[in-house]
């Protein structure tokens, strides 16, 4: 795997075709490769590929710091390419301007993996590999939701409130989300102030319910934001909640689908109204 | 620091019977941000008003709420009052103490606890409030009519005879609509014909009508004032401005079996043919699919006739576009389908009227041309299937309306003089004949309507039979019409020879795509929505868009004459100034926050969000962002609720606004 | 609901109630249910919006963070929106929204939604009836209020 | 000879405290990766051994992530302020590792420099800190490279040393270490020792000159541009003490507040007028490493870091002051 992928890096960098490429290095003491980006074709020996490349690197094509290195090409698992899809459906990247290196992945041992049905990229230029994709049914897919939702919810909320009274609102969660890309986080909007800045309970719920629901029907379910977060809160359920409404009432699966309509700003004269009187 | 005016209104006892309004004035004056505070017992008299005048200027208000009646009574009078005053009009809010509070809370300390709530409510809001002014948009003074029927001749003529271009738009061949193929009309028994062809001939020579004919409206974009529509002209085949109309072509014409659309298929035409004999414009058509030129590549004995040489086989479709101001739809009605459900299989058809297996059950439009002198049989009562005169014809009210079974709720309001008036007709023509009808309820309201039915009934001796017809068979040449009496209480057989249904009124075929193009809402059936059915029956809630005839609901010629005229006298009063003025409470896009996802730009129901690029000095693009058309916006705020970093927000309902009502609730 | 004599005994709950209603239909439904002096009880507030469309979920939040016990969305029939389509995208939002408060654990019961035209005067004052005594059974919203104590 | 304690002695000696109203502060294993240190509600719920160092630091406890510095009420015309009260509840922190107590002296400076903090101080006069001395290190610990190391006693009221088998050898630092253990150790002819700690994995003796050298420098985008520009470094270090203060609440009340704030972010310095003068990650992270290696040291003395290693163990990218300063001084030794 690795040396198809150096090789396609250097043969993008040393053609021209793109000027950086966004890739996994090895880190000199950490466990975990770090993101590193490669400008120079002799410096393709720094990619690594291991089942430790646990980054969503889709978060660099938006950083300005990277976007002046020139046009990228970007190394993504199956799961991680959908973040582009969505970027593209967003108007966020210009998907020609962008090099995707689709590697097969067999898993990076997270809870993730197990039920992932993107083991091998779809929407890549280059694939490096193969793996096969196993179809997940929904509910395996969900299972650590629906476990979570058979709890009353007053069990529900105390579980929240121990988990966000730790959170210390360092916004690891957002600023590692491929999908966040606001100029201007709604956090940080004053005049008004929507939510409170503060990191008390009551800042933090109104915190995580504006970052999951921004989410809502977008979230491709990377879990970038539970794997950064140093208080180690486990925003999974949260974004899988989300992402099962999206399926079951919209059969829509975020970046699984570049032609798909978008949940929000669109409508069904039949969307579904049950809880409507 | 705010300079905020409470002012509470009595109401006489409306409001004060349940709120004690002495105390609410003196909680309100202790609110944040409030000056003073100040009661009366009616605000919005004169008397009222000039205390709120006087209010302003004495302590120099720079935000006033009036605690009184709902804003949908009385906001503009209010807003008028403050500038009259010299305040600008949006910094004026009201608490609604009477309709949500004194009408519905008797119990008098919970009552005035919420009315301090709602004035807390307002007064929170209107320390945010921002002085707007309104926004002007340039206007072009031309308008388009879509649809020639009566409602469109008459607003096209109205507004032309006022000195405005108007572009008027037909689907068809020629102008005239469906009461071009009437005989006679209620209840006067006037001729049709006689009455609306002079208009139709008015229209054609008019020097401010320009008149699209085989014409759909492609494309509608811009806004109010300033719309760019894209007319899809379809080939005619003829060039008009050569052709004379000598008709030497269709009687030539060898394809002569196309059913006419005119009579409803009760007659032919050729491929070759003027829709009827006054049509406007006075020039033929050619049917590309019946035409033998253009589907086989043989014949043309048409061009050899022509002295004009004005037949085209070569034309195309031709799209031209029009500056347009202000939109009239007037596209008018179908008859319900009465033999096969629709195409969206919504509204089941009545199989057992045999209409379409049995030749002699017809529609009463199909009535309308075999009792029209112009018409198939030239105005002889003959039965389609073997040309003998029916000596019995059975009549039907409602066929599709006011059945929920069928689909349509609604009553078509014509047919009940519309069946009087045939079995006059009817009578006329065939003196020893016996008109039966089956009714519903008789309905005729209106000016000498009750007084023609009831000649129909007494001096034209119609029978009417108060029940509905359950089965219509065919036996032995005669059709056995199977229905009840209800008022005799006992089934009713009555052979006839000609069974004629009054079907339901339906929008006109493509209103919705039309009415999508036009961002005019339609209800569960296609009519198209007016913005109040009471004081805005013309407007509608896309600017610039108003509606007239039965596009809008079901009526008889009077009405719609009426209200297209009505539609004509709105849009020249929208035209008597330079420049609109539109509301300013509209969204706008604080760019340097804008991420550019487009998420407003999905939703906005107006299409009034565009991207807009923002570079550098250098002319480098940065970034793409949202803007918001001005002239579009209508003030929704969906888009507001969709941006997920709050970069857009709306005047009069902003962030900032509607926080702090929330937060004044703590 | 800060102030005035409260008429009800002491200790007695009143449940606050915080309504964002669309201008077009549901705040014309309560005119009308005072029009008609429909009486139904006095806890409710109702904020008035243009549209269902502006209505975000982030106001749902912070109506609880105010103190409210229950909150109540409502706005036009679908096909009945003055904008035309400003109810569906306020649909379609709270299909998803709901979803979330249940994970999280918030009690849904407590968040209303309802569809009250301009001529529904009467369904205006049912549905507030219904949610207040609803609301009354359910008692005060103790958890949220803990979660804004600092 | 030394004074021990059993560690069920210390078990029921917070269970004490606890009862005396006391708040304990200790590691805990949140889940099972992670321990941080929590305020402890039981004698069994703390850790004293297993775990390099806690993902969080005890700074929090004399300066909270967010702290209400006076409240307002809105009654009819009058606006009442109520200042926030001196805190007035006693803190133990127990089991905190050196390179956490090292902070607070540092710490110190800043607050009592042209503004003496009331509420710092206050907080600082009621913390007992109780470390106790590392025997294992991890790959990111670099404490010896700052001048410190595992058995480090500044800061520290009193310092722990494992001495296995259940028992901790005790060394008072301080009065307030005597007393909290007065009459609860024994004598013992036991001693124990710290762990090796890290090799040295920076040479930041002249680091200060060093870095007025480096300002210029174009590699600084290289060296940190993977940075997401988080807070996770700022927040989980014992030493960033950046704040900011906003207003929160309505109309009718709300109240003045103080929360952390971190460098990275990219709003920090961002001006009401739009202009950021550290528009780019590479200028936040620069910031970062100046202020704790240069601007600290230079105007009280001391560097801003005490090489415990959380800015990298947070990272979501395995950044963090070590990695830049490495990156720094290879690039040098070129």
């Amino acid at each position: 795997m690795l040396q198809p992928l150096r090789e396609t890096c250097r043969r993008l960098l040393q053609d021209g075709t793109v000027q950086v490429v966004i890739g996994y290095g090895q880190a000199v003491r950490a466990v975990e490769p770090y993101p590193v980006f490669i400008t120079d074709p002799d410096d393709v020996g720094q990619l690594v590929w291991n089942e430790q490349c646990r980054t969503n690197l889709v978060k660099y094509l938006l950083r300005k710091e990277i976007r002046v290195l020139g046009k990228p090409a970007i190394v993504v698992k199956g799961c991680d390419e959908r973040a582009i899809v969505v970027l593209e459906q967003e108007s966020q990247i210009d998907r020609s301007q962008i090099v995707v290196i689709g590697v097969a992945c067999d898993g990076m041992a997270e809870p993730r993996c197990e039920v992932c049905d993107a083991h091998q990229p779809r929407f890549a230029d280059h694939t490096i590999g193969h793996a096969t994709n196993v179809a997940q049914p929904a509910e395996r897919r969900y299972a650590a939701l629906c476990e979570f939702l058979e709890q009353p919810p007053s069990d529900r909320m105390a579980y929240w409130k121990a988990e966000l009274e730790r959170c210390v609102k360092c916004y690891a969660c957002r600023q590692a989300c491929p999908l966040c890309y606001c100029e201007r986080c709604i956090v940080e909007k004053n005049r008004p102030t929507c939510l409170d800045t503060s990191a008390t309970l009551k800042g933090n719920f109104a915190w995580h319910i504006v970052r999951a629901f921004h989410l809502a029907s977008r979230c491709v379910g990377c879990d970038q934001c539970s794997r950064v977060c140093p208080e180690g809160i486990d925003l999974r359920l949260v974004n899988l909640s989300m992402a099962r409404a999206s399926e079951a009432s919209f059969g829509h699966r975020s970046g699984t689908d570049p032609q798909a309509e978008l949940v929000l700003g669109n409508y069904s004269q039949q969307d579904q109204e049950h809880f409507i009187r | 620091m705010a300079r905020i005016g409470v002012l509470t209104c009595w109401c006489g006892e409306n409001i004060a019977r349940n709120v004690d309004v002495q105390s609410v004035a003196e909680q309100a004056a202790q609110l944040p941000g409030v000056r003073c505070s100040r009661v009366h017992k009616y605000m919005c008299s004169d008397p009222g008003q000039k205390l709120i005048r006087d209010t302003i200027a004495a302590e120099r208000l720079d935000g006033v709420v009036i605690a009184s009646c709902s804003p949908h009574m009385h906001l503009k009078t209010f807003r008028k009052a403050a500038e009259h005053a010299s305040l600008n009009p949006y910094l004026v809010e009201m608490a609604n103490i009477r309709e949500h509070c004194s009408w519905v809370h008797p119990e008098r300390s919970r009552a005035t606890a919420k009315a301090v709530d709602l004035i807390r409510v307002a007064v929170a809001k209107v320390r945010h409030n921002r002085a707007l002014e309104p926004i002007q948009v340039p206007v072009t003074r031309k308008v388009l009519v879509v649809g020639g029927g009566v409602a469109g001749i008459q607003a096209a003529l109205d507004i032309a005879d006022a000195g405005v271009p108007v572009v008027l738009v037909e689907r068809e061949p020629s102008i005239g609509g469906k009461m071009a193929g009437l005989s006679e009309t209620f209840p006067t028994l006037d001729c049709s014909q006689c009455i609306l062809t002079p208009r139709m001939v008015e229209v054609a020579q008019h020097p401010n009508i320009t008149l699209y004919t085989c014409s759909d409206v492609e494309q509608v974009e811009g806004y109010v004032g300033n719309f760019q529509v894209t007319i899809r002209k379809r080939a005619r085949y003829i060039d008009i401005d050569k052709c004379t109309g000598c008709g030497q072509c269709w009687s030539v014409c060898p394809s002569k079996k196309t059913p006419s659309e005119f009579d409803y298929g009760l007659g032919a035409r050729t491929a070759i043919y003027a829709p009827f004999p006054q049509a406007v414009p006075a020039r033929p058509v050619i049917d590309r699919d019946a035409c033998l030129r253009l589907t086989k590549g043989r014949c043309g004995v048409c061009v050899k006739k022509c002295q004009a040489d004005a037949i085209r086989f070569e034309d195309q479709d031709e799209l031209v576009r029009e500056d347009i101001g202000a939109i009239i739809v007037a596209t008018g009605y179908q008859l319900y389908e009465i033999g096969k459900p629709d195409d969206r299989g919504r509204i089941a058809g009545y199989g057992e009227y045999g209409y379409g297996r049995y030749p002699d059950v017809i529609s009463s439009l199909q009535f309308e041309r075999l009792v029209s002198a112009s018409g198939p049989t030239g105005g002889e009562i003959r039965r389609p299937s073997d040309g003998t005169v029916p000596k019995t014809v059975v009549f039907l009210s409602c066929v599709g309306s006011r059945d929920n079974a069928k689909g349509l709720s609604y009553c078509s309001k014509i047919c009940c003089m519309v069946n009087a008036k045939h079995t006059m007709l009817y009578k006329h023509k065939v003196h020893d004949g016996q008109a039966h009808v089956f009714y519903m309820d008789i309905r005729a309201g209106g000016k000498n309507y009750d007084e023609f039915v009831r000649r129909a009934i007494e001096q034209d001796g119609a029978h009417y039979h108060r029940g509905r017809v359950s089965k219509i068979t065919q036996e032995d040449g005669r059709l056995i019409v199977r229905g009840v009496d209800t008022l005799a209480g006992e089934p009713l057989t009555i052979a006839a020879d000609l069974v004629v249904l009054a079907a339901a009124m339906r929008p006109a075929t493509g209103v919705e795509e039309l009415a999508q193009k036009v961002n005019v809402s339609y209800d569960e059936f296609g009519f198209l929505c007016e913005s109040h059915p009471k004081l805005r029956p013309v407007e509608t809630n896309a600017a610039g868009v108003f509606v007239c005839g039965a596009c809008q609901g079901p009526k008889d010629i009077p009405e719609s004459v009426t209200q297209a005229s009505a539609a004509a006298g709105k849009v020249l009063m929208m035209f008597s100034r330079d420049r609109l003025y539109r509301e300013p409470e509209i969204a706008h896009v604080q760019e340097s926050a804008c991420a550019g996802c487009f998420s407003c730009r999905r939703g906005c129901p107006y299409h009034a969000i565009d991207p807009a690029e923002i570079r550098d000095r250098q002319g480098q693009l940065v970034r793409r962002v949202a803007r918001v058309n001005p002239g579009l916006c209508m003030g929704c705020g969906t888009c507001v609720a969709l941006c997920l970093s709050k970069s857009i927000d709306l005047e009069g309902f902003s962030e900032q606004q509607v926080y702090a009502m929330v937060e004044s609730l703590r | 609901m800060t102030n005035a004599a409260s008429p009800t005994p002491v200790g007695e709950f009143e449940p606050k109630i915080v309504a964002y209603v669309c201008n077009w239909c549901t705040y014309l439904g309560a005119d009308l249910a005072g029009t008609n002096r429909l009486e139904y009880p006095a806890n409710v507030r109702i904020i008035r919006l243009p549209c269902t469309g502006r209505i975000d979920f982030n106001l749902i939040v912070k109506a609880f963070e105010i103190g409210a016990d229950a909150v109540l969305v409502s706005g036009c029939h679908p096909g009945d929106c003055h904008y035309t389509s400003g109810n569906y995208h306020a649909r379609r939002r709270w299909i998803l929204f709901r979803e979330l408060l249940a994970t999280l654990g918030i009690e849904t019961e407590r968040v209303h939604f309802a569809w009250i035209s301009a001529a529904e005067g009467k369904k205006f004052q049912q549905v507030i009836s219904e949610i207040t005594s609803q609301t009354r059974d359910l008692g005060p919203y103790h958890a949220y209020r803990e979660i804004c104590e600092v | 000879m030394s004074q021990v304690i059993s560690k069920p002695a210390i078990r029921r000696l917070v269970e004490r405290w606890l009862r005396q109203g006391k708040r304990v502060i200790a590691p805990v294993q949140v889940r099972p990766n992670l321990v941080s240190y929590q305020p402890v509600r039981s004698s069994d719920q703390f850790l004293l051994e297993g775990f390099v160092r806690p993902l969080n630091s005890i700074k929090q406890v004399v300066f909270p992530r967010h702290e209400q510095l006076f409240q307002y009420r809105v009654r009819g015309k009058q606006i009442d302020l109520l200042p926030a009260p001196l805190p007035d509840i006693e803190r133990i922190v127990l089991a905190a590792r050196p390179c956490d107590a090292v902070a607070l002296p540092i710490l110190d400076h800043v607050f009592n420099w042209e503004f003496r903090d009331a509420a710092y101080n206050r907080r600082r006069e009621l913390t007992t800190v109780v470390t106790l001395a590392c025997m294992e290190h991890d790959a990111h610990c670099f404490c010896t490279s700052v001048g410190s190391g595992p058995d480090d006693t500044r800061g520290t009221d009193a310092l722990l040393f494992d001495l296995g088998d259940q028992t901790l050898e005790v060394r008072c630092v301080t009065d307030k270490g005597q007393s909290l253990f007065a009459g609860q150790t024994e004598a013992s002819t036991r001693t124990a020792a710290a762990g090796p700690g890290p090799e040295r994995r920076a040479d930041l003796g002249r680091i200060s000159e060093q870095l007025e050298q480096a300002f210029e420098r174009s590699e600084w985008a290289a060296w940190t541009n993977r940075c997401l520009g988080c807070g996770a470094c700022a927040y989980g270090c014992p030493a960033c003490h950046c704040f900011d203060m906003v207003d929160e609440g309505g109309p009718t009340c709300g109240a003045r507040v103080r929360n952390w704030d971190a460098c990275q972010l990219g709003q920090f310095t961002l001006h009401a007028s739009g202009h950021n003068p550290r528009s780019v990650q590479s200028q936040r992270q620069r910031q970062r490493i100046y202020h704790k290696f240069h601007v600290y040291p230079k105007k009280f003395g001391e560097l801003l870091c005490t090489g415990c290693g959380n800015c990298t163990r947070n990272c979501p990218v395995s950044l963090g002051v070590l990695p830049v300063l490495e990156a720094m001084q290879a690039e040098e030794a070129k």
